[in-house]
């Protein structure tokens, strides 16, 4: 492991950590954009994070120790997720903590400290919005995993910096099977993201939301937390769309001009990506809770169609 | 054919005669007398074919047998008819002819198994054995239809007339012990039955067996 | 000489009792009789095993491998059947149940047929054999109708007129075996089982085949093999329970036992697997039968006795099976399940007094009250179902594996037969034994000691039998096998 | 490494069953003195840990065996201490240990009649259960295989009173009867078939024996049923629901954590040592057999509102998932594919480990929350986190445990599963290769569901306000119950945080039934992560993971601290400007398991009670019924049912029907002699 591994590594951590809010902040300026409205700016998120910052921490009488460990070890976990997906390039120090498998885990894991903290409490609110989350996390995870097993076929190692090597090194190569895998992957990411159509970021209404009844007791720093955590998933999911599906352009050699180049590439990726995945959230509208399950199995059935697709076709 | 022979095959035929008598007979009284017409014939053909065979133990046989079934047995049974008011008693028998068709058709079946074994024996009244055989399956038969406790009685020592019958005309005797023995018993499950009337009849007012099966499961 | 003395023990204890029956010893003489007659036997059994089979009193009694385990076995369960009719009678007795002449006609029948058996068992005189079939027969029938209730009354008779028949044909059967040895051995010999052995093979089979089908009938009405079995369960149900206990263990067993000597001399003449398809036949339809009509039984001994029928059943198949093995694991079953059952009719019967009724769905929670009866009784079903480490299991695990090799077609039947017996026999025995305590303080002491006994000896067997056991029943088997 | 040993392991192994079986008799000694009685629960579990020991100490040393006079005249006792056994038995005196000291205190209230009662028959199935592992012969394992289940099944109905308990130790007892009675005939063709008369009963022989494939399919149909009995897959599954409730606690605990588990040591026994070739269908059949059995459990469990039931059932699942590596280990082997067959017998191996940790620890605790509360139905707990700090700490590891989260030690052995999964992608046959990479997706699904449930039965339990004034008053774990609960979470911490050692301990159980090369290749690693050398190439770090969650925590709280000192304060809860003075705006355990029907409603046979609009007190009751008791278990009883009213129809009250068919079977007799 070489020092410029490291260096490479904490660079991903901190583009992960500071860079994630602006993504999200990007994608809520597109969505503004395209429902006609003039948005607040790509760098709205960070102001909220500040005024959450400097705000009083309140919490419920009845919160215990779950409640208040939570936020922390949910930016925690995300910042994990986000460090081990190859940003620039394939050379990722902490890959052997997790491959895509372990990484799937982590965010169940995530979700799990969620739910729980949501309950903690005790209100109709957090142990619906908890129910629901785990609802759409077991009907999301097979599908994701099935979208991962391609790639993972393909390359012979769920280790995503060999999947990434492997997909970058070797010449240009197109692979039918990742077409289906990455229209489910974007199903799944819509999905566990809390966007439309599975989920309205925007609101707090109790009859649609999932997501922000997890957060609805938080106050304070810890809402900031959570919030922050939530920007870095997106990120991380975004992250991880692009190694696997749109990989080229990363340095393979981490020299210091490959970096600066993928870097610039992913600025431009990540761009593209919030500006579509906006202009998705924009065109479709929000399905009843219940028919979220179709939908996932919508993705699931097409991230299979994919497997199967690579065994016909071969590589 | 010697005589003997002759004789014995004779009081065969009678004694296959009298359990089909038996097999229809309604009264109790006219059963008994039967039974003990029964004995007589079976007593008969023991000396005939002591007789025959120059056995002298076969008269002892007989005179046992005739003893204790022309008299101790029939004496009994008169006995125990009397004190239980039974002797003008008459039971239902369902279709007597269908019966003796079936008396029949088990007749030849009997027949039918005893032919090759009596091929086999070396004795010379072997054709009695089917003739014991068949009086065995229609005492069994006469126990199945009787409904009373005392004539099922009836049936049950005629079977028992006619093992003796096959053992006796068949095989010229068993040994003596095993006759005694045998004869113990027969005389032991009689005076054991006439206990057991009085008990029935205390207990359930009748010695109609229909009564008495409401016990089980 | 010893034989003499074996036979006359029970002998006179049936003199005595019948005359001095009542008296308040005689329970302890009846117990005392039994115990000289047990003595006697272990004495014989010494000497069997010093010097080896023997014949006696002018070769009409013999002691070979066979029979010389179950004339122990007899003498054994006679005693301790003997030692729990004390305390059981007692309290019959103190309740007013039994008059002074029927506990004299309890304790001499008692012994008269304890004496039935052992001259059943010891004779080789095959009319002798009948003899003493019949009169225990007749011992038994005033022994059910002891009580002279309807129903006992309905039972005695159905016993008598049924196993009279039965033990009838048996006699035909005897009589047809004679005339087919008589020209080939002629005289008095040929009812001595051991010269009809030797000639077994030139018996002619036509004879021997439907003789045998006389004597399987006959004397399986007194192994309760179905469909011949129905005098059993009311028997066994309405009879004081002593009486079920020495018939389910040793009765059926002796039934038996001549059912195997005549199958041999069978085997021999018919050299066809006619007799052994026979056995199988009637066993597994034993079997089958007496599981599915466990489960409809309300009465405990009722239930007791279809068990019997279906473990008499099972060791039937396995004599059926024939070869060192499955006789081996007959003679091992008929030991353990004799020993088992009379157990089980020992608790069996406490427990039906102290509750005062033989129905199983008025009995609950036997556990809270009474641990030591809940337990017996418990562990006496968990026993005779074929569960380890109780020998039973031993047996049936040694039959199975017979069958597989041989008659591969009847496993399902038995399967099917062992797990419904379990499941409706469990059923009744876990509902008695659990639950809310419903049943009332013991009115008297009871003695369970012969049943945990039995229990501790059929639990030995089933870790690990005697060498001594296991050579006799090898033995055994060789001579039933040649 | 240990290289010198001074006693033969299964010495110790044997002189730890007979020291149960004394402690047994001496309950009887003991029976009024309670704390004698619990006293002999710390003696059993001084031999839990020797036991386990022993097993340890077995696994590096070469297989040993002996033989004690007992038995058939040609069949003594074999006894044999081998890897796979030495797996188990670690397992077993592992969980067996926690368990032992937990009832010591556990039973700190009881009358002293159940004590006694309860000593004798756990230590008497302690020993069953040791020698069932010990067990190198087919009698010495059907005499320890039956004794555990009545043994166990005396346990199950402890409370004897409850007619529930009294029904469900029945189901029990004859599920289990019933498969011991497909062992014994399985145990029969195999003996059958080497030929060796009585003597081929033992293991040894069988082991050198290879039967034709029809007879040998015949066997594991047989063996998979009898063993499948005790480990409950479909169908036959219904009893454990049954009996982990109404059992107390700590039986429910050794029922779920080591008993379910030795049908799996049969079944591993079976398929891999003494039926030694394997067919591919087996594999598959086994493997769609977990993964049905698996997503049952799963989606049942989550409809659950009663604690042990729902655990029940997650058992149900978890052996769903282990069958599923049984069979594809089978079907690896079946084509010789050595380093999969070893990944998958590890996941295996680790995934019953992993579930027996768990599994107790979860049951334990139930326990606890059950002594403290009284209550085992979900909707009547909540907020224990305040007053049973001890308990929810260390249950919420066992939740992540269970839910298969990393870095606890559920998920390394789905991640292994996963893997081995992955790998099977080069079988000879085409549509093998696609339809089995799907399971993995049943995998994941059934992990998800896990989550699910695990969020229920925590969340509802330990977060949350009191649904029941009484709940006021509980108090938490005893001292020795919370010993049992520490070992058993730090289990849990250990096999999640050092995957790479504890697949040291399966290796030699993989050399033995599978391969040793692939054994000693196909999985490296150190204390950080462990490596797979596979058809797939992957790492897992659990350590990293953790520690990097740790470091990132704790630095976000230090800065945070310094950058934002924001003062905290207590406040009643917002709940969107509800009121929340009522704990009955919580989510009910119905209210929380609604999605799961919803969405899986064909899969249940579901009866919905509903208030009526105007109703003053309205309540809402759902009740979750599984169909396969009305499709399989209810007709096979009718049937039975219906054959014994045939065979009644034969009693026909009358002596001379009896006559007759003395007389009619005579005829046929007679016509029938030769």
């Amino acid at each position: 492991m070489t020092s410029r591994a490291l260096i490479l590594q904490c660079l991903q951590c901190a583009l992960v950590f500071a860079g994630a809010p602006l993504l999200a902040g990007w994608v809520e300026q597109c969505r503004a954009w395209f429902g006609n409205r003039h948005g607040a700016g790509p760098l709205q998120p960070y102001r909220v994070l500040r005024k959450l910052w400097r705000k009083e921490l309140v919490v419920a009488h009845a919160a215990s120790w779950v409640f208040r460990t939570a936020p922390y070890l949910l930016v925690a976990a995300m910042i994990i997720a986000g460090s081990i997906v190859p940003l620039l390039a394939p050379i990722v120090p902490l890959a052997p903590a997790a491959d895509a498998i372990a990484l799937v885990g982590v965010f169940a894991f995530a979700r799990m400290v969620s739910a729980l903290a949501a309950m903690d409490i005790g209100t109709g609110f957090g142990s619906m919005g908890a129910r629901r989350e785990m609802l759409i996390g077991f009907l999301a995870e097979p599908a994701l995993l099935m979208v991962l097993f391609t790639p993972a076929l393909i390359s012979h190692s769920t280790s995503l910096a060999v999947i990434v090597r492997q997909l970058t090194t070797t010449r240009l190569f197109l692979y039918p099977s990742m077409a289906f895998a990455a229209s489910a992957y974007v199903m799944v990411l819509l999905a566990e993201n809390a966007r439309i159509p599975v989920d309205n970021p925007d609101t707090h209404l109790e009859l649609t939301m999932i997501h922000g009844a997890l957060h609805l007791e938080y106050a304070g720093r810890h809402l900031a937390l959570m919030e922050w955590a939530g920007a870095i998933k997106l990120a991380t999911y975004m992250a991880i769309g692009i190694a696997l599906f749109l990989p080229w352009g990363m340095s393979a050699t981490g020299s210091a001009s490959g970096i600066a180049l993928a870097t610039g590439l992913l600025a431009v990726k990540m761009t593209a990506a919030g500006t579509a995945l906006a202009a998705i959230e924009t065109l479709l509208a929000k399905l009843r809770l219940f028919r979220v399950p179709e939908f996932l199995g919508t993705a699931f059935m097409v991230a299979v169609l994919g497997i199967l697709v690579h065994f016909l076709l071969g590589t | 054919m010697p005589l003997f022979a002759q004789i014995t095959n004779l009081l065969a035929a009678l004694f296959l005669l009298v359990a089909f008598a038996m097999l229809a007979q309604r009264r109790i009284v006219h059963l008994i007398n039967l039974y003990a017409l029964q004995g007589g014939i079976l007593a008969l053909s023991i000396v005939a074919v002591g007789y025959g065979t120059h056995q002298e133990s076969l008269y002892l046989s007989a005179a046992l047998n005739g003893l204790l079934k022309v008299i101790v047995i029939p004496l009994i049974l008169y006995r125990l008819v009397r004190r239980l008011g039974l002797a003008w008693n008459r039971e239902n028998l369902l279709r007597v002819p269908t019966l003796l068709l079936v008396g029949l058709v088990l007749n030849i079946f009997a027949f039918d198994v005893a032919l090759p074994i009596a091929h086999l024996a070396g004795t010379i009244n072997r054709d009695t054995f089917g003739i014991a055989l068949a009086s065995v399956l229609l005492s069994l038969l006469m126990m199945i239809v009787r409904t009373t406790a005392l004539t099922q009685v009836l049936g049950f020592l005629s079977l028992e007339n006619g093992l003796i019958f096959a053992a006796t005309s068949v095989t010229y005797g068993m040994p003596m012990m095993v006759e005694l023995g045998i004869a113990l018993d027969v005389i032991v499950g009689v005076f054991i039955l006439g206990v057991f009337f009085f008990h029935i009849r205390e207990e359930f007012d009748s010695l109609d067996l229909h009564r008495f099966d409401r016990h089980e499961e | 000489m010893i034989i003499l003395s074996i036979l006359f023990m029970p002998l006179a204890g049936a003199f005595v009792l019948g005359l001095y029956g009542h008296r308040p010893w005689a329970f302890a003489a009846n117990i005392g009789f039994s115990a000289a007659t047990a003595v006697a036997t272990a004495v014989m059994t010494a000497r069997v095993l010093a010097h080896g089979p023997f014949l006696a009193l002018h070769d009409q009694a013999f002691v070979d491998p066979f029979n010389v385990f179950l004339v122990d076995l007899t003498a054994f369960v006679t005693l301790t059947t003997a030692v729990f009719s004390r305390a059981y009678m007692h309290i019959e007795s103190h309740m007013g149940r039994l008059t002074a002449g029927r506990l004299r006609l309890y304790h001499s029948m008692f012994q008269l047929f304890a004496l039935t058996m052992l001259v059943a068992l010891l004779t080789n005189n095959i009319g002798i054999l009948w003899v003493a079939m019949e009169g225990a027969t007749l011992s038994t029938t005033l022994l059910v109708s002891l009580y002279r209730t309807p129903a006992s009354l309905e039972a005695a008779w159905k016993y008598f007129i049924l196993c009279g028949v039965g033990i009838a044909l048996a006699l035909f059967g005897t009589i047809m075996l004679y005339f087919s040895a008589h020209a080939l051995i002629g005289g008095q010999a040929s009812l001595l089982w051991t010269d009809l052995d030797r000639v077994r093979t030139r018996l002619d089979p036509t004879i021997v085949g439907v003789a045998f089908a006389f004597l399987l009938l006959g004397y399986g009405t007194k192994v309760g093999l179905v469909p011949v079995h129905n005098w059993l369960p009311d028997a066994h149900a309405e009879g004081p329970t002593p009486i079920s206990a020495v018939l389910s263990g040793l009765l059926l067993n002796v039934a038996l036992y001549a059912v195997v000597r005549f199958q041999v001399l069978a085997d021999g003449s018919l050299r066809d697997r006619w007799p052994n398809q026979l056995m199988m036949a009637f066993g597994l339809l034993s079997v089958l039968v007496a599981a599915f009509s466990l489960a409809r039984q309300r009465d405990i001994k009722r239930l007791l006795s279809y068990s019997s029928i279906e473990h008499m059943g099972l060791a039937t198949f396995a004599f059926g099976m024939g070869g060192p093995i499955a006789i081996f694991a007959a003679l091992l079953h008929m030991t353990v399940h004799s020993l088992t059952k009379s157990s089980l009719f020992f608790s069996g019967g406490h427990i039906a007094q102290k509750t005062g009724t033989q129905r199983i769905d008025q009995i609950q929670g036997l556990l809270g009250r009474n641990p030591a009866m809940g337990w017996a009784f418990m562990l006496g079903t968990l026993a005779i179902l074929g569960t380890p480490p109780f020998g039973v299991f031993t047996s049936e695990f040694l039959i199975l594996t017979v069958a597989i090799h041989k008659e591969p077609w009847a496993l399902p039947f038995l399967a099917v037969g062992l797990g419904v017996a379990f499941a409706a026999l469990f059923g009744r025995m876990q509902a008695m034994v659990f639950g809310e305590t419903r049943v009332p303080k013991a009115p008297a002491p009871t003695s369970l000691w012969p049943s945990f006994l039995h229990l501790a000896l059929v639990l030995t067997l089933g870790l690990a039998i005697p060498p001594a056991l296991s050579r006799w029943y090898t033995a055994a088997a060789r001579l039933l096998g040649h | 490494m240990i290289t010198q040993v001074g006693h033969d392991p299964l010495d110790i192994a044997l002189a730890v069953c007979a020291m149960w079986l004394v402690l047994a008799a001496a309950s009887l000694a003991l029976s009024h003195r309670p704390r004698a009685l619990r006293a002999l629960f710390v003696g059993g579990a001084a031999g839990s840990f020797l036991f386990a020991a022993a097993g340890l100490l077995a696994l590096f040393a070469p297989a040993t065996h002996t033989t004690l006079p007992l038995g058939l005249p040609q069949l003594a006792f074999h006894l044999r201490l081998d890897a796979l056994a030495a797996v188990f038995a670690i397992l077993f005196g592992f969980t067996a240990l926690a368990i032992s000291l937990y009832t010591a205190g556990y039973l700190r209230h009881e009358q002293t009649a159940r004590i006694a009662r309860m000593a004798g028959q756990y230590h008497l199935l302690l020993a069953a259960i040791g020698l069932v592992l010990l067990a190198d012969d087919a009698y010495v394992f059907l005499i320890a295989w039956e004794t555990m289940a009545w043994s166990s099944y005396l346990l199950i109905i402890s409370d004897d009173h409850m007619v529930l308990a009294r029904r469900a130790g029945l189901l029990y007892l004859i599920t289990e009867h019933m498969g011991a009675i497909a062992l014994m005939l399985a145990f029969g063709i195999l003996q059958a078939g080497t030929h060796a008369g009585l003597a081929g009963y033992a293991f040894g022989v069988m082991r050198e024996t290879t039967l034709p494939p029809a007879l040998a399919s015949v066997v594991f149909a047989l063996g998979l049923f009898g063993f499948g009995a005790k480990a409950g897959f479909l169908p036959l599954h219904a009893w454990l629901p049954e009996a982990h409730p109404v059992a107390p606690s700590p039986v429910s605990a050794l029922l779920s954590g080591v008993l379910l588990k030795l049908g799996i040591y049969g079944i591993l026994l079976f398929t891999l040592e003494l039926l030694h070739a394997p067919l591919w269908w087996w594999g598959v059949l086994m493997l769609v057999l977990g993964l049905v059995t698996a997503l049952f459990g799963a989606i049942y469990s989550a409809a659950q509102n009663d604690m042990k039931r729902l655990l029940s059932y997650s058992s149900i699942e978890n052996i769903g998932l282990i069958l599923a590596g049984i069979g594809l280990t089978v079907l690896f082997q079946a084509y010789h594919m050595a380093a999969l067959a070893t990944l998958a017998l590890m996941a295996t191996l680790y995934q019953t480990l992993n579930h027996a940790v768990f599994k107790s620890l979860l049951f334990l605790g139930t326990g606890s929350v059950l002594h403290a509360t009284g209550e085992r139905n979900l909707g009547k707990l909540g907020g224990l986190i305040h007053r049973m700090p001890w308990v929810a700490a260390l249950l919420l590891i066992g939740s992540f445990a269970a839910a298969g989260v990393p870095p606890f030690n559920g998920f390394v052995s789905e991640w292994l599963l996963l893997q081995s999964f992955l790998g099977a992608t080069s079988f000879p046959q085409p549509y093998l290769n696609m339809a089995v990479p799907l399971g993995a997706a049943a995998v994941v699904l059934v992990a998800g569901l896990a989550a699910y449930v695990m969020v229920k039965f925590y969340g509802i339990t330990f977060l949350g306000q009191p649904r029941e004034a009484a709940l006021k008053n509980a108090h938490d774990a005893g001292f020795g119950e919370r010993i049992a609960l520490l070992l058993l979470a730090g289990g849990c911490l250990f096999l999640g945080l050092f995957p790479a050692w504890t697949v040291d301990l399966f290796r030699p159980a993989a050399a033995q039934l599978i391969d040793p090369g692939a054994a000693r290749d196909t999985l490296e690693g150190h204390v950080l992560f462990c490596r797979l050398h596979a058809a797939t190439h992957a790492d897992y770090g659990p350590l990293i993971v953790l520690g990097a969650l740790a470091l990132v925590s704790a630095a976000l709280v230090l800065i945070l601290r310094r950058l934002a000192p924001a003062p905290l304060r207590r406040v009643a809860p917002w709940n969107g400007g509800h009121d929340t003075r009522t704990a009955r705006m919580q989510d009910t355990a119905e209210g929380f398991g609604q999605p799961i029907r919803q969405v899986f409603a064909p899969f249940f046979r579901m009866q919905i009670q509903r208030p009526a609009p105007a109703e003053t007190a309205p309540v809402y009751a759902s009740r979750v019924e599984d169909p396969l008791w009305y499709a399989l278990y209810l007709p096979i009883t009718r049937s039975v049912c219906r054959m014994s009213e045939w065979v009644a129809l034969l009693r026909r009250r009358r002596i001379a029907i009896y006559l007759l068919y003395a007389f009619v079977t005579l005829i046929i007799l007679l016509v029938l002699a030769p």
